[in-house]
């Protein structure tokens, strides 16, 4: 039976309408999914379940929480409700917690706020059970602890656990996973699982990941601008998707661009025994300086036209190691070779070497000065010939660049902030391809991209590739990703590269037990979803 | 933190080598002649000469500096030339002013400022904001020396609730000391309870843009709750930033106000000890005001790390 | 308080000081740890006084600082010499009581009064006097007006009360110069923490120093002389001219010798509860001029100066009306004075033409270098207005005293200066060529030497008079105005100096009428 | 796209600041009366008559005084933010570029030690040892001003230097000296504008202090803090002396507060962002 029903629930902020006609259920003891993409309203239609909408929010329409309309409630009964009978956990770990507090007294004053009478001996006692339950036992993670001592996988359990401290009927989730990494992502999933489990609670999970709610969610809801495109039992919904947007969005979580893929053999980059430390705080002012070993003697090849895949979750080492790669940081050990010729790190990387290689960066709003127009932005590389192009052979090049990556020639004469992220990866991608570098490192290149988006920019790399024949260094932390666009893949953990191979071998048959547990942690849409 | 710690400790030691080179080279090369000054122009050359002996003032410069530097390890700040008594008496007698009047009007400062900076915060955009910030407004755009002057003429001269000025001093009770500094005080604190009530609420804006405020309202807490469980010990530490600024200027800054209100203290004994010529006076009090900010700094520094426990292990 | 800003420092600042008005600037506070002598318990209601002045003094020995805010509070009061001022500047016996002059005027021998005690009980005596004369004209004496003692030969004691000295050549100004608060009779037993604790014969003996704010004296009970008729005297330092003005309206004092600002004085008129005492300094206020610097060199440049100023303006502008129009440089309360303001009445057509025939048609640029008294600065900014308006382009600097005499007195680098010079019967200075403002006249010196060693008063007035005349006549310096003695007092409170003869606030005859 | 939204503050910043600016500019051609002539028997008039503002104690002309007085105020401190500019942002540029280095840590630390001094009284020195004069104001004030700007410019390059488009200017085989021209300069021009307006405000009422205490420009150039001073003991007899410069400061620096905080509410994306 239904623990929370909203009605026609409609939105407008400053006027400007965002939810329109939103109807969804969550069960008592369910698990419903509402996915969509960022802009979809998804987070906005949780808020209003909570009330906590921005100024100037004009919601419409009814929020049954047992058939009680909460939009009806006065603030004081809202601040009964909120950490009681519906409680929330937010996407950033990381500043979703006070951080001059400790995780004791934040859960403990759930407890507080709701039974002001209980002693506070009694309310810390429960907040240790409670973290207990989240999987942060006492004798590890004393309630003394504060936030910045721990990792972001263990703060969402705090917060989670303030959430469920007092055993709310609705628990909301709002894109819980994203921050984290794949194995830290499954943990947090299945502890929510068997917390809805354990105590009946209703989860509304929100999520732009189809499949991390693929295999745990009894509904799916499925959002677009603000309204829901497409409603129904999981099963239903993945069996036969009906609205176009829904059949799209799922192809585009499991699409395989098509590659040529034809590998010369020739080495392009030779990375031998690499090493890269960084100095850490000195424990005494005249203490010795302990190094932090980012990259351990790592060794690989990348041949001409290959496409090779780096896997590992954050902290392994893979950013650190694409610095030295670029020759922006030193190494302090081993020694990289680009088209034969040694990398040294610094402002003294010969330039024939660095018109070779081009990179591009995870963040499409960070990686362009937004005071220049795009079409100084792309041209920047040409810094690296001696000769400077004169302006005709500037703008063809440009014009080709941009319209290679699918963008129109005029487009040089517009600023960055005209253009949405994925059209801004795309000139970044063009940036990368001006000056016809032979290697592409894509550092992150398509994760801050929405499904449908990061599908099309895969096809533009697919595409670019065999055109022109470069190399990619693909570096990400999304397995599904790595796996449709490289030829080989290595994983790396903690600086060192565990395992590497043909992709589909890697993937299929793992050697190594980190990768197997990667693997096993990746959320995978039900294979006959897959099919249709 | 121990850590932490010693390193400011160690830039604090250099600071302070370096800041009494500067300061007495720069006193030194100031021109005019202490013994000639104390005997006027009827005195002749031999009993200049025979009182510059008296003085020292014979000695070569690095010798003076050796002394004097030397002396200041020791806590001896040396003996003032004018005024033949030593400088740490001097020093001990104005602070007696400058410091209270110092505490004094920073207290007055931020019982202003806190209550207005939270009131503007919270209630954003209301009129109670735009009040606030108004007034802060001015309150920063009026010089405090013109202020006191005033205040003078109506306080002091038409209404006559309080002396033009003065120091009463502290002998005859707390009382009448008070109220001598009273309206120094209030002139000195309002350009800063402007500045801090600003600073207090633009740093609550600031967190109360952040998400674990977003968590602790979604926890049930009322508005108010979140704000002094959570946001404020947040917003602090760019408020103490400033206190720790504006006690450092309050203890050498007051000159102008010491003089509107003909106060004893640390600010014009300098500014007068340069007039007189009074050079180990001059270069001992501004090292000590140098020293006196670099320890409030330093202090302030230490207050973050009981604010927020992330600056706590380094 | 600040020096620069001309109101800040008031003109009255300046006769508070010997010499020039040094410490004027040399301000208030002073940091000396009082050793507190105890107050003899008071009677059952003590008369008592309170005396605001500008200047706190830096020390208490009157004996080895320019300082007159030292003999401001102690002169008289205190310390008392062989000889003193009375409230018109003459000369009266003080502890000397009498005293007889050989022919040759060589040789004083002066009658000390009987059993005259310090405040520490000790008694008196001609070895006193001995002392203290010759521990100011010693090798390393620190007095600051060491020239007052140098034609002393030698001092002797003949006896308990009678004193002789030899001087090495005559000097008519010698009972003159023992009046200075710089020759006051001191104590061997005492000297040593003189400048804390001044020990003196005076009626009054120091009892309490609060620095920045007070000093207290005590009626002292076994005065020799006519005892004092207040119990309790206190000395207030309130430097800054608003804090003054107000302290004496809130009536937080009975009196205020010096006032700080002529232009309040009207109100305190207006008001029944107070009297305004105008009175005469010593202090004749001249626009110093370097007369070695071109084009000051030329006599016709500075006649063009003298027409080119308005005194009245000045008088008016920067005193608010208090002060005396002077044509020479001698103090017109002065029986000896001659009024030569005459020579140099307010004509800027004559002052262009004189300035054309001395070849500076449209005329030129000096420099005019001010101290801080609100005298010089605000006298300063009117001149320089009156200047220009003749041609005379003047480029003004404000400086401290330090810098001043640094700049001005030692080093005669300027064209133009302000000062009161505020100590009596200084005529002389314009006998030393090597003087700040460089006049070098040898009929002048000459005149002045004989004047130094004649005794008989007619021929002293006539030698006088053409003193005056010649320095009028020559244009030396830019002769302003006496600075005026300004004070304020309860109506109630008698017998207050009205002029300024030397810097002092003579409470030995003050009472209470009621 | 940084589309001007004038705000309230922004245009009464603006007027009240050219009002003044405009005084200043005026007083080069046309004031009412002259600022050097002495008029004793027109002193201490007070305002209306011959005279809008009234006479002071010299029978000069409050108003004429004053408009000369904008002059000097408004040149002092603007070139004192210059100083501060010009000095301290390249300092600030460097000292992020090595960051952690050792020009850094001299460059800081040798602002800590400015910011240590009591500026007031290092001003005093200054013109101790110089003698007081307008341009001894503008070192004085100046001084004080670097650090203010490398301290700004230093915090908001570091921050810079993280962006990727500098990492892809490096790539591209940038120097660290084009990349902070090309960069991060640019990008830090609104900090800039806005900070600077402000040290311009506080310069004002530092001028305005030192000259109170005779220690800015020398007579007979008028200033509002020389007037303010001069007024200190005739305050209660005319008190329109001392009126009417202290109002003038205050509504400058009013004035470029105002301006200030509307440059801030239009240029800085924070700000506008949270303006939402």
């Amino acid at each position: 039976m239904t623990l929370l029903r909203i009605n026609g629930l409609g939105l407008e902020i400053h006027g400007t309408p965002i939810l329109r006609d939103v109807s969804l259920e969550v069960a008592r003891g369910g698990i419903t999914g509402v996915i969509g993409e960022s802009g979809s309203g998804k987070s906005l239609t949780a808020y209003s379940v909570m009330q906590l909408l921005p100024e100037g929010s004009a919601p419409r329409g009814e929020v049954l929480l047992d058939g009680r309309d909460i939009a009806l409630l006065d603030e004081a009964a809202l601040c009964r409700m909120r950490g009681n009978d519906v409680s929330m956990i937010f996407q950033e770990p990381m500043t979703a917690l006070n951080p001059v507090r400790t995780i004791g007294d934040q859960v403990a004053e759930t407890i507080l706020i709701h039974a002001p009478r209980t002693s506070r001996r009694a309310a810390r006692r429960r907040a240790a059970e409670t973290l207990e339950r989240v999987g942060l036992p006492g004798d590890q993670f004393p309630l003394s602890r504060y936030p910045h001592e721990m990792s972001g996988g263990q703060r969402q359990r705090v917060v989670i656990a303030m959430a469920i401290a007092l055993r709310p009927k609705l628990l909301i989730a709002d894109e819980p996973t994203t921050a984290l990494d794949v194995t830290t992502q499954a943990q947090i999933l299945d502890l929510l699982k068997g917390l809805v489990a354990e105590d009946g609670m209703g989860l509304m999970m929100i999520t732009h990941d189809l499949a991390v709610v693929s295999d745990m969610a009894d509904d799916i809801v499925i959002m677009k601008s603000g309204e829901v495109v497409e409603q129904g039992p999981a099963r239903q919904i993945f069996g036969a998707m009906t609205h176009p947007y829904s059949r799209a969005l799922m192809e585009a979580s499991g699409h395989v661009p098509e590659r040529a893929g034809a590998a010369a053999d020739a080495p392009l980059l030779e990375v031998r025994d690499v090493i890269r430390d960084y100095p850490m705080a000195r424990r005494h002012v005249l203490g010795p300086s302990r190094m932090f070993r980012a990259v351990d003697r790592v060794s690989f090849n990348l041949a001409k036209g290959e496409s090779l895949g780096l896997v590992g979750e954050s902290g392994c080492g893979k950013s650190t190691l694409t610095r030295a790669i670029l020759g922006l940081d030193p190494i302090q050990g081993g020694e990289i070779r680009l088209g034969g010729e040694v990398v040294t790190a610094g402002h003294s990387v010969s330039r024939e070497q660095r018109r070779k290689m081009q990179v591009v960066f995870q963040d499409p709003y960070g990686s362009f000065n937004p005071r220049h127009r795009v079409g100084r932005l792309v041209c920047e590389p040409f810094h690296l010939f001696d000769r400077q192009p004169r302006s005709d052979e500037r703008d063809t090049a440009l014009a080709n660049a941009l319209e290679s990556v699918g963008l129109k020639a005029d487009d040089a004469n517009k600023y960055i902030h005209e253009f949405s992220g994925g059209q801004r990866q795309r000139i970044a991608i063009a940036r990368a391809l001006i000056i016809r570098p032979e290697l592409i490192i894509l550092d992150e290149a398509v994760s801050a991209l929405d499904v449908s988006i990061r599908a099309q920019i895969l096809d533009l790399l697919a595409d670019l590739g065999d055109r022109f024949g470069l190399s990619y260094l693909f570096i990400s932390h999304d397995l599904s990703v790595v796996r449709s666009i490289t030829d080989r893949v290595m994983v790396m953990k903690s600086g060192r590269i565990v395992e590497a191979g043909e992709t589909a071998q890697v993937f299929d048959t793992p050697a190594h037990a980190y990768t197997r547990s990667l693997i096993a942690a990746a959320p995978r849409l039900p294979d006959h979803a897959a099919a249709t | 933190m121990l850590r932490y710690t010693l390193r400011r400790l160690v830039s604090l030691i250099i600071a302070l080598a370096v800041a009494s080179v500067v300061i007495f080279v720069a006193v030194e090369i100031v021109p005019g002649d202490p013994a000639a000054y104390m005997l006027g122009i009827n005195a002749r050359p031999d009993t200049v000469a025979a009182l510059q002996a008296e003085l020292g003032l014979d000695l070569p410069v690095h010798e003076r500096y050796l002394a004097w530097v030397g002396g200041l390890v020791q806590g001896d700040f040396g003996t003032s030339y004018t005024y033949r008594t030593p400088i740490a008496d001097i020093i001990g007698e104005r602070l007696w002013v400058s410091l209270p009047l110092a505490l004094y009007a920073l207290i007055l400062s931020t019982l202003i400022a806190f209550p207005a900076g939270i009131l503007a915060a919270t209630r954003r955009g209301s009129v109670a904001d735009m009040l606030v910030m108004g007034i802060t407004q001015l309150g920063v755009a009026i010089p405090n020396f013109w202020f006191a002057m005033l205040m003078v003429l109506v306080f002091a001269i038409n209404l006559r609730w309080f002396s033009a000025g003065g120091f009463a001093g502290w002998e005859h009770g707390i009382a009448p000391g008070l109220k001598s500094l009273t309206l120094p005080a209030i002139a000195l604190a309002l350009p800063q309870a402007s500045i801090l009530a600003r600073v207090m609420r633009s740093a609550l804006l600031d967190t109360l843009s952040e998400d674990f405020i977003r968590t602790a309202r979604a926890k049930g807490l009322t508005r108010r709750q979140t704000l002094w469980r959570h946001a404020l010990r947040n917003a602090l530490i760019p408020v103490l930033t400033i206190i720790g600024l504006q006690f450092s200027f309050l203890l050498a800054g007051a000159i102008i106000i010491e003089n509107v209100f003909f106060l004893p203290g640390l600010g014009r004994l300098v500014f007068q000890a340069i007039s007189q010529r009074d050079l180990i006076v001059v270069e001992s009090v501004v090292m000590l005001l140098v020293f006196a900010v670099i320890i409030v700094n330093f202090a302030v520094d230490l207050a973050y790390a009981a604010v927020d426990p992330r600056l706590r292990r380094s | 308080m600040i020096p620069h800003s001309p109101t800040k420092r008031s003109l009255i600042g300046a006769l508070l000081l010997s010499g020039l008005a040094l410490t004027a600037y040399a301000e208030d506070e002073v940091q000396q740890q009082t050793t507190v002598t105890p107050a003899p318990a008071p009677e059952v209601d003590p008369i008592t006084v309170t005396v605001g002045l500008q200047l706190e003094p830096p020390h208490l020995d009157p004996t080895s600082a320019a300082a007159g805010a030292i003999d401001q509070v102690l002169y008289a009061n205190v310390f008392e010499g062989l000889t003193r001022f009375g409230p018109d500047g003459s000369i009266r016996p003080a502890l000397a009581r009498s005293w007889t002059i050989s022919e040759d005027g060589l040789s004083y021998t002066f009658t000390l009064a009987a059993d005259v005690t310090f405040h520490d009980g000790t008694a008196m005596d001609a070895n006193d006097v001995v002392f203290s004369l010759n521990r100011a004209r010693a090798e390393d004496s620190v007095n600051a007006q060491k020239a007052l003692f140098e034609d002393i030969a030698s001092v002797w004691a003949m006896g308990e009360t009678q004193v002789r000295v030899t001087l090495s050549k005559p000097n008519g100004n010698f009972l003159f110069n023992l009046a200075w608060g710089d020759a006051v009779i001191v104590a061997p037993e005492s000297i040593e923490n003189i400048k804390t604790n001044p020990v003196g014969t005076g009626p009054f003996m120091f009892s309490d120093w609060v620095q920045g704010d007070q000093i207290e004296l005590v009626k002292y009970a076994e005065y020799w002389g006519a005892p004092a008729q207040l119990d309790i005297a206190t000395f207030k330092f309130i430097s800054d001219p608003t804090a003054a003005f107000a302290a004496m309206m809130a009536e937080d004092i009975d009196a205020f010798s010096g006032f700080p600002a002529p232009e309040n004085l009207p109100q305190f008129e207006a008001d029944p509860r107070f009297t305004v005492l105008v009175g005469s300094t010593e202090g004749e206020t001249i626009l110093s001029t370097n007369n070695k610097m071109p084009p000051f060199d030329n006599v016709k440049v500075r006649e063009a100066l003298a027409h080119a100023i308005d005194r009245q303006a000045i008088i008016d502008g920067a005193m608010f009306g208090y002060g005396t129009p002077i044509g020479t440089h001698f103090a017109p309360h002065n029986p000896d004075y001659v009024d030569l303001t005459a020579n140099s009445t307010y004509d800027p057509e004559l002052a262009r033409t004189l300035l054309s025939e001395a070849g500076f048609p449209d005329g030129f640029t000096t420099t005019l270098k001010l101290p801080p008294p609100s005298y010089a600065r605000r006298g300063g900014e009117i001149i320089a207005a009156q200047l220009r308006a003749v041609g005379i382009e003047t480029e003004i600097t404000n400086l401290e005293w330090a810098q001043w005499l640094e700049e001005v007195f030692r080093g005669k680098d300027y064209g133009l200066t302000i000062v009161s010079h505020t100590e009596p019967f200084d005529i002389g200075i314009y006998a030393r060529p090597d003087y700040y403002f460089q006049y070098d006249n040898p009929v002048f010196q000459e005149k002045m030497a004989t004047l130094n060693s004649e005794a008989d008063p007619e021929a002293r007035s006539a030698l006088l008079a053409e003193l005056q005349t010649i320095i009028s006549e020559d244009y030396v310096n830019g002769y302003l105005f006496q600075l005026a003695a300004l004070s304020v007092a309860n109506v109630n409170l008698i017998g207050l100096w009205e002029n300024a003869p030397t810097q002092a606030t003579d409470l030995t005859s003050v009472y209470w009428d009621e | 796209m940084r589309r001007l939204i004038p705000s309230r503050n922004l245009v009464v910043g603006a007027v009240l600041t050219a009002g003044f600016a405009g005084l200043a500019l005026i007083s080069f051609v046309w004031t009412p009366y002259g600022v050097t002539g002495v008029d004793i028997a027109n002193r201490l008039k007070p305002p209306g008559g011959g005279y809008v503002l009234g006479t002071d104690q010299f029978g000069r002309d409050i108003l004429s005084m004053v408009m000369v007085g904008a002059r000097t105020s408004i040149a002092v401190a603007l070139i004192a933010v210059g100083i501060g500019i010009l000095l301290g942002v390249p300092l600030g540029l460097a000292a992020a570029a090595r960051r952690g280095g050792v020009l850094d840590e001299v460059i800081m630390r040798a602002n800590d030690l400015i910011f240590a001094f009591p500026s007031l009284v290092i001003a005093i020195l200054i013109t101790a040892i110089f003698g007081p004069s307008a341009v001894n104001a503008i070192i004085a004030i100046g001084i004080f001003n670097i650090p203010v700007f490398a301290r700004l410019v230093r915090g908001g390059a570091i921050a810079l230097w993280q962006r990727d488009y500098v990492l892809s200017a490096r790539v591209a085989g940038k120097g660290a000296a084009r990349i902070s021209a090309e960069h991060i300069l640019p990008n830090l021009a609104n900090l800039l504008i806005v900070q600077g307006t402000i040290q311009f405000s506080l310069g004002i009422l530092a001028e305005a202090g030192l000259s109170y205490v005779g220690l800015g420009a020398q007579p007979p150039v008028p200033s509002w803090g020389r007037m303010l001073a001069e007024s200190q003991t005739l305050i209660s007899i005319a008190p329109h002396i001392a009126l009417f410069p202290g109002l003038a400061i205050v509504l400058t620096v009013l004035g470029l507060n105002l301006l200030g905080d509307g440059l801030r509410d239009i240029l800085d994306p924070r700000i506008r962002k949270t303006r939402r």
